[in-house]
């Protein structure tokens, strides 16, 4: 519908509106100004760019990621050696990244709740201690407390030969955490699959759990049984596959211990830092998402007798949610681009072996644009994700 | 009626005993269910087993003003390396004689915010007295007039680097935040476009990968024999972030006046220009104060970041120490020392922050 | 329309449902209720008065629960109100309660919020809590809601869902704080409506109610409470015409222009 | 040239230097700088302007070294950098003479009983990241093949503590900085540096690409130290050595002018340097020497006549 | 007190100020006002009536450009408003406006708000504006108020405050979008009998009202809106007594009790 005044005004009016004296056409010129300064100052920088590299003769372009990568990678979580190139040491270290993060989103929420919630406890000395942990941990930068969780990880555990070793198997000492892994058994793939068929069982019971209570109103314990389940069904499968017990038990041989699982003092002192601090943000979110639920409605719903949980899942924590999920997501990246700085601490992420990777090719430009586009591409797809389960809390919930 | 009630009031006024004083708090406040009960002796037994070594640690069996060598015999902690390299850890290779002028510069800083900490000081003239300060202490901390030594900001290390970083970086980062934030919320779709993109591709990237880009990269985009201080550099990478996230806060406040604000100004005939500087930013950026004082403590912790690219900051200056192989070792004692000093820092501007949302709320 | 309500009770006839008996209650040191013995008879309509802070709102929590007592009685349809959860359960089934905010739960529709009560704690089949909800939608007029969202509706609809919310668990007494104070002067008049037919039914009701003509033409007994005691109580006719205490002179000349 | 003539108009000379190497680039608790690099520089001001400290010293990370020099934010680099083809060409940079001759090596515990670095396979290896260290140690246990488990972080300080704290079973960095390393271990004797040196690495500062007087300036500046040193000139003895009979002498002084205006500097500038600086020697002993916390010995470090590598051309 | 405000306008007397022209405006695919024709003379008091959303506040907005039409012409003053960014200004200056929520500035003080315009769109030193501010804050009695801030003053003393805020510019023409609508009872007689006052000093009015005792008492036409059309437009007694429109004469009927 853009209708326009079509007709000149009469006689006195002039026809046409000097163009700074026109919103519309003024509009036009600011941006076009915009747009031309933007690109002039892109054109500028990358003509010095240009003539800069060709003066030094810097190599350019992305070829060398094909290259021979020629350095080893302490942690990664698929093959690679000094032979391989750097395309796949990038790639280890872009999962090393997600793997920290991932870890870490799921450890900060947990924590972040049981500390908010306990910020509000009617516990005096519970509810001091969490506004203490959360005003010191929020308030000391987050490298200081990762160079004191890395200083606390190195000097306080045990060389290797003088593990702490709680259960057997499982050790504790300066070069990580290890711990056993059963030896691979024929009955794994089907213990597996009872897994996911309990999954899938317990899909269905809670559907059918529903569908009861909606006919005869009687409530089933749906959370506890497919706990049960979930637990029982690979258990029933490893019993009957023949019990297998021997583990891959982790060794001392040599320098380090051989076989097991393990993590690395970086990566825990890492995962620690990050946790802590950022679960202290977290906590806070929580607290005053619960907070700003008004008193009115846990009242309300005693009223009616609703027993206390029920009155958190069925009338709390829906509205909570809504409150809590737009900064929460904003912290679960914020703790993301935090594991850039696993590079003070040795963690090899992805901005450690990119810098490796830039010290030895000269390619900076190359580089930080890959940091920068990698980080990039994690916050939309981190945000796209938050902002659908958040439309879809808010559909269900509106 | 009323006299009887007084009297009734008189021997029936005492509540039950266990619901009032110390043991009413008590059992309030510590046992007033089975799971606070358990909660309650558990961590008052971790309390126990945890204070009196750390006590010991810290103060009893612990050293303040000794060489290197003597800490190296004691059980305690060695609060040496702080008290024999505080200069140092404080101000860097800022002129040893000249230490007096980082001083003054810290002390008018703190005048500074103690008076803003109190509103009956807000006023023009305190905004005037921010910028004069700001001007005094970087005149004081430049040296070149009056006499004074010139120092190169190569050389502001330590505590007067982050505080130039953080301080400078937020001042500065402020209009291009505002002007950031009028451009995401124009009608015109370039601009707003422009501005957006900016935002959230800032946003998006951590800070260590900007620092990276000025250390690293920013020397390509100039022209050839241009150089930029590499302090600078990494400031404007600094204001560069700071503005994003300015920016996003500022859009809150103008998001949060109400249109008819607007319309009056129109009404009364102000062009967009006058409208926004005497009507909307003033609103606005009132109701946002505290969101940016938790910029600005965050823009302050970040500023231990540039120690990735081998700027001397507190962080790297109290390393530096450490690397000292006298006093290598010590870092437990060092560490706690700065965690203190931001943490004191920190939590001052965010205590500030919530009695000002209080105060600003009512 | 209210003609119909005879304003008086035969107290014989019935036992108490409400025994309160020495009720004492402090906050800390201070002591809001005082020395409080009731008794309310199956059917009988209560309208309790008194200036601000006399302790009403608190009196009428007391009687299910959201307030504890530090001393004396309170029996609810036989349960003494203790520590123990379960009496507490019962007797919460058995009280309905109409708050004056509303308080209805803002992420559930009419009908959701209607039924959560019958579902969970009453543990009826949802059909037919659905059918009992439609039912007292009807009552209060605005069964055409049952699926919008609390924000969507007037403040005065608001209040007559909370009502049928609370009617839904079938309790025999209904407390009311306040119920209109909140709501524009339009709006006062759907809900006591509503609040009249429920009287007019039989039920229990006990009413901190400033509503001098609802509690004119509907309540048996009026309570005038004043720092933390009942200072007076006495039917409707009595209590307005010929307050015996100063202060319910006084505040009956404040109240009625 | 142009270097000379900016350095000269700003009045002091820009130099690249390692913020926390003790030994070579660090400063002390009154942010006095000190080191074999510190002197170096010293040496090149001492030789521009006869005043040893006209100096902007500006530390670098391993990363940012390069680029500072390339974008001429600093005049010389004096930061430890080993000199390599690749960076002498295609990063653009001149290395001048040698200050220091150093080699890749590991240290590692007593305890462990190793004698060889042939049987560090499987090992945890702490290195510092942005040198040519990470890629040597690679590329020697590749080639002996051997497993490695790198473990690399930034920070010296960081490094060295886990390194104490047994966080890794053997460090590799330059041999250097092993013996300092080792010197500051709660217990020297508890460490000891294996014999195999896996790497070549020549320490030199560096210059740009396409300024030869400036090369050259930075050049004998270093060479000027070292030849003092084979001359027997020491800061001591300089004044003295004025009056020597010695032609060879005379030139290097400036007594017999030509030196200096040869390379566009005070007929003055050796005498300058090994009056304010001193020569090679007594500037290693201060800084790196046996009788510092480093206690590294002369070695491959000493006069070619002591059977070191250290050798200057003729002051003709 | 309005006796004096004859309700009769000689229109042949003066030329117009406004003159709308066959105006339409659309938002969207929405069509708000259409055909659109009216012209105001000088000193002419004009009340427009009409149900909710039928374009009352969205006609009176266009003509200070808060709003643009799409098709036909408005001119105030001679001069015709277009994408001129000069003759908006000249027409803005003008014209002023009184809304509905008064829209005070609320970080400035009464004076300030009053001398904001004078200043800065009018260029008049800021002695003169203060005292042009005071003039008019005396003529609507609040002159002792104006060092306090908007947030300090009643409802009605708001009002006032905009009223002579607008009146700072020395406007030829006022507009009110009803002005007296979100103000409690006691308060709409103050501001009534400020522009009251206005109008019986021969200022042009153009007032988005729903207070027919006004309209009756100074109006010299009432026009009805509906559905983004002028419906009828007439003298008051005509309009009140002898409705000649159907949907008029509903509306009236539901405003007139
Ligand atoms: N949680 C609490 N802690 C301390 N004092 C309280 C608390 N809740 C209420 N009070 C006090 O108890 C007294 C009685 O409060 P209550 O709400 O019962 O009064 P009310 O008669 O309902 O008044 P109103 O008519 O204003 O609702 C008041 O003086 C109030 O200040
Ligand atoms: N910005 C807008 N976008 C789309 N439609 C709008 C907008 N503003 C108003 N409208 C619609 O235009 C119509 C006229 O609105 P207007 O505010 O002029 O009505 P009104 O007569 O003033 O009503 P009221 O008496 O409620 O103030 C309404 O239907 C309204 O919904
Ligand atoms: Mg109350
Ligand atoms: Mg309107």
């Amino acid at each position: 519908m853009t209708q326009h005044q079509t007709t000149a005004s009469p006689g006195k009016h002039p026809a046409a509106i000097p163009f700074w004296r026109d919103p519309d056409k003024l509009g036009i010129i600011y941006q076009a100004l915009a747009l031309c300064l933007v690109s002039l100052f892109g054109y500028y920088i990358f003509s010095n760019t240009q003539a800069n590299l060709a003066r030094q003769a810097i190599a350019t372009g992305f070829g060398f990621l094909d290259n021979e990568a020629g350095f080893e990678i302490g942690e990664k979580l698929v093959q690679y050696s000094a032979a391989d190139s750097y395309a796949r040491a990038l790639a280890v270290g872009v999962l090393n990244t997600l793997k920290v993060s991932l870890l870490g989103i799921v450890l900060t929420i947990a924590l972040g709740i049981i500390v908010g919630i306990a910020r509000l406890s009617t516990n005096w000395l519970v509810s001091r201690l969490a506004a203490i942990y959360i005003e010191v941990l929020q308030n000391i930068p987050v490298l200081l407390q990762l160079f004191f969780w890395y200083a606390i990880f190195h000097d306080t555990l045990p060389m290797p030969r003088m593990s702490w070793n709680p259960l057997p198997g499982i050790f504790f000492n300066n070069r990580g955490f290890y711990y056993p892994i059963p030896e691979s058994h024929p009955v794994h793939p089907w213990m597996l699959g009872a897994l996911v068929a309990a999954m899938v069982f317990g899909y269905f019971l809670k559907r059918w759990a529903k569908e009861r209570q909606d006919r005869t109103g009687q409530i089933f314990p749906v959370g506890l049984s497919i706990t049960g389940l979930i637990l029982g069904l690979p258990l029933l499968t490893w019993l009957f596959g023949g019990t297998p017990t021997a583990l891959n038990v982790p060794e001392l041989s040599g320098f380090n211990f051989r076989g097991g699982l393990n993590f690395s003092p970086e990566f825990c002192a890492l995962l620690l830092g990050l946790v802590l601090y950022t679960s202290a943000f977290v906590a806070e979110i929580v607290r005053s998402g619960i907070q700003a639920i008004s008193k009115g409605q846990t009242e309300a719903a005693m009223s009616l007798g609703l027993r206390p949980n029920r009155i958190l899942t069925l009338v709390i924590l829906p509205q909570a949610l809504r409150v809590i999920i737009p900064p929460l997501t904003s912290q679960m990246l914020n703790l993301t681009k935090n594991s850039s700085l696993a590079v003070a601490i040795g963690y090899p992420d992805f901005v450690s072996v990119a810098n490796t990777t830039i010290n030895q090719t000269g390619q900076a430009i190359e580089g930080v644009a890959l940091i920068m586009v990698v980080y990039l591409f994690i916050s939309l797809v981190t945000s796209a994700f938050m902002n659908w389960y958040n439309k879809k809390k808010a559909l269900v919930e509106r | 009626m009323s006299q009887q009630t007084t009297q009734h009031r008189k021997y029936e006024a005492r509540p039950p005993i266990a619901s009032v004083g110390v043991i009413g708090w008590i059992r309030q406040n510590l046992f007033n269910s089975p799971l606070n009960s358990v909660l309650t002796i558990i961590i008052m037994a971790g309390l126990v087993q945890l204070l009196p070594p750390v006590t010991k640690w810290a103060f009893i069996d612990s050293v303040w003003f000794t060489s290197a060598d003597v800490c190296k015999d004691t059980s305690g902690a060695c609060w040496s390396v702080i008290s024999q390299n505080l200069r140092f850890i404080l101000f860097g290779f800022y002129p040893y004689d000249e230490h007096w002028r980082p001083i003054t510069s810290v002390l008018i800083l703190f005048g500074l915010f103690w008076l803003s900490y109190y509103r009956q000081f807000w006023s023009k003239k305190l905004l005037y007295g921010w910028l004069v300060g700001l001007v005094v202490m970087g005149v004081l901390m430049k040296g070149g007039i009056f006499g004074l030594v010139p120092v190169e900001t190569t050389q502001w290390s330590g505590i007067s680097l982050t505080l130039l970083l953080s301080l400078f970086g937020l001042t500065a980062a402020y209009p291009l935040g505002v002007m950031l934030a009028l451009g995401r919320r124009s009608t015109l779709p370039a601009v707003k476009t422009l501005c957006v993109i900016y935002i959230e591709l800032i946003r998006g990237v951590p800070l260590i990968s900007l620092l990276f880009m000025s250390s690293v990269m920013f020397p390509l985009f100039l022209p050839e024999g241009v150089t930029i201080d590499k302090i600078l550099r990494a400031q404007v990478a600094i204001i560069l972030f700071t503005a994003a996230y300015i920016a996003e806060v500022v859009r809150g406040g103008l998001q949060a006046i109400p249109k008819g604000q607007y319309e009056a100004a129109e009404a009364l005939g102000l062009e967009y220009g006058l409208k926004m500087r005497l009507i909307i930013l003033p609103q606005a950026l009132k109701v946002v104060i505290p969101p940016t004082v938790s910029i600005l403590i965050s823009a302050f912790k970040d500023t231990s970041l540039v120690i990735i690219i081998g700027l001397f900051d507190i962080m790297k200056t109290t390393k530096t120490t450490l690397a000292n192989p006298e006093w290598m070792g010590f870092s437990t004692e060092a560490y706690i020392f700065i965690a203190i000093l931001y943490f004191l820092g920190c939590f001052s501007m965010s205590n500030f922050s919530r009695n000002l949302e209080k105060t600003l709320k009512t | 329309m209210t003609e119909q309500t005879a304003n008086t009770f035969d107290a014989s006839s019935s036992e108490p449902i409400i025994e309160i008996i020495d009720m004492h209650k402090w906050y800390g040191d201070f002591h809001v209720l005082s020395d409080i013995n009731l008794s309310v008879e199956r059917g009988e309509r209560i309208v309790i008065c008194g200036p601000s802070g006399s302790g009403k709102s608190t009196l009428i929590r007391c009687i299910n629960r959201l307030e504890q007592h530090q001393r004396g009685k309170i029996i609810v349809d036989n349960i003494e109100l203790s520590n123990d959860l379960k009496n507490i359960e019962k007797i919460r089934a058995e009280v309905g309660m109409v708050f004056q905010h509303f308080n209805l739960f803002p992420h559930l529709t009419i009908l959701e919020n209607l039924t959560l009560g019958p579902i969970w704690v009453r543990k009826e089949p949802k059909k037919e809590a659905e059918e009992t909800a439609m039912y007292y939608l009807n009552k209060v007029q605005i069964a055409e809601q049952a699926k919008k969202y609390p924000g969507q509706l007037s403040g005065g609809q608001q209040q007559r869902v909370a009502i049928a919310r609370s009617l839904c668990m079938k309790p025999k007494v209904m407390l009311f704080d306040e119920p209109t104070s909140a709501l524009d002067p339009e709006m006062v008049k759907e809900v006591l409506d509503v609040m009249i037919d429920l009287a007019q039914e039989g039920m229990t009701m006990l009413v901190v109610s400033h509503e001098m003509g609802f509690a004119r033409s509907v309540a048996h007994r009026v309570l005038f409470m004043d720092s933390g005691q009942i200072v007076e109580q006495n039917t409707p006719e009595e209590f307005f015409h010929n307050p015996q205490n100063e202060r319910t002179q006084k505040f009956l000349s404040q109240i009625l222009h | 040239g142009e270097t000379l003539d900016a350095v000269k108009a700003r009045g002091f000379v820009q130099v690249g230097i390692n913020g926390s190497l003790f030994g070579f680039g660090m400063p002390d608790d009154k942010g006095v700088w000190h080191g074999l690099d510190v002197d170096t520089a010293r040496a090149v001001s001492a030789a521009v302007f006869g005043d040893p400290d006209k100096i902007k010293y500006i530390p670098l990370t391993a990363q940012t070294r390069f680029t500072a020099l390339q974008s001429k934010e600093v005049d010389v680099l004096c930061r430890n950098a080993t000199r390599t083809l690749s960076r002498d060409t295609e990063l653009g940079l001149n290395f001048v003479t040698v200050n220091y001759y150093d080699g890749q090596g590991f240290l590692i515990p007593t305890k462990l009983g190793v004698k060889s670095a042939k049987e560090l396979d499987g090992a945890s290896v702490c290195v510092l990241p942005g040198t040519t260290t990470e890629q040597n140690v690679a590329d020697y246990f590749r080639a002996n093949n051997m497993k490695m488990k790198p473990v690399v972080i930034e920070e010296n300080t960081e490094l060295n503590q886990a390194f104490f704290s047994g966080r890794c079973d053997v460090l590799t960095s330059d041999a250097s900085q092993l013996a300092g390393i080792r010197a500051v271990a709660p217990n020297p004797a508890d460490y000891e540096i294996l014999p195999q040196i896996i790497s070549k690495e020549p320490l030199a500062p560096a210059v740009r690409h396409g300024d030869d007087q400036w090369r050259d300036i930075v050049d004998y500046s270093v060479l000027a130290m070292i030849a003092a040193e084979d001359m027997g000139i020491t800061s001591a003895n300089v004044d003295e050595m004025l009056k020597s009979t010695d032609p060879n002498v005379q030139r290097f002084l400036g007594v017999t002018p030509g030196n200096g205006k040869a390379l566009g500097l005070d007929e003055k500038f050796a005498y300058n340097i090994v009056k304010m600086v001193g020569n090679y020697g007594e500037v290693f002993e201060r800084n790196v020497g046996v009788n510092t916390k480093l206690q590294i010995k002369r070695g491959l470090n000493a006069q070619w006549k002591d059977g070191g590598l250290m050798y200057a051309p003729p002051f003709k």
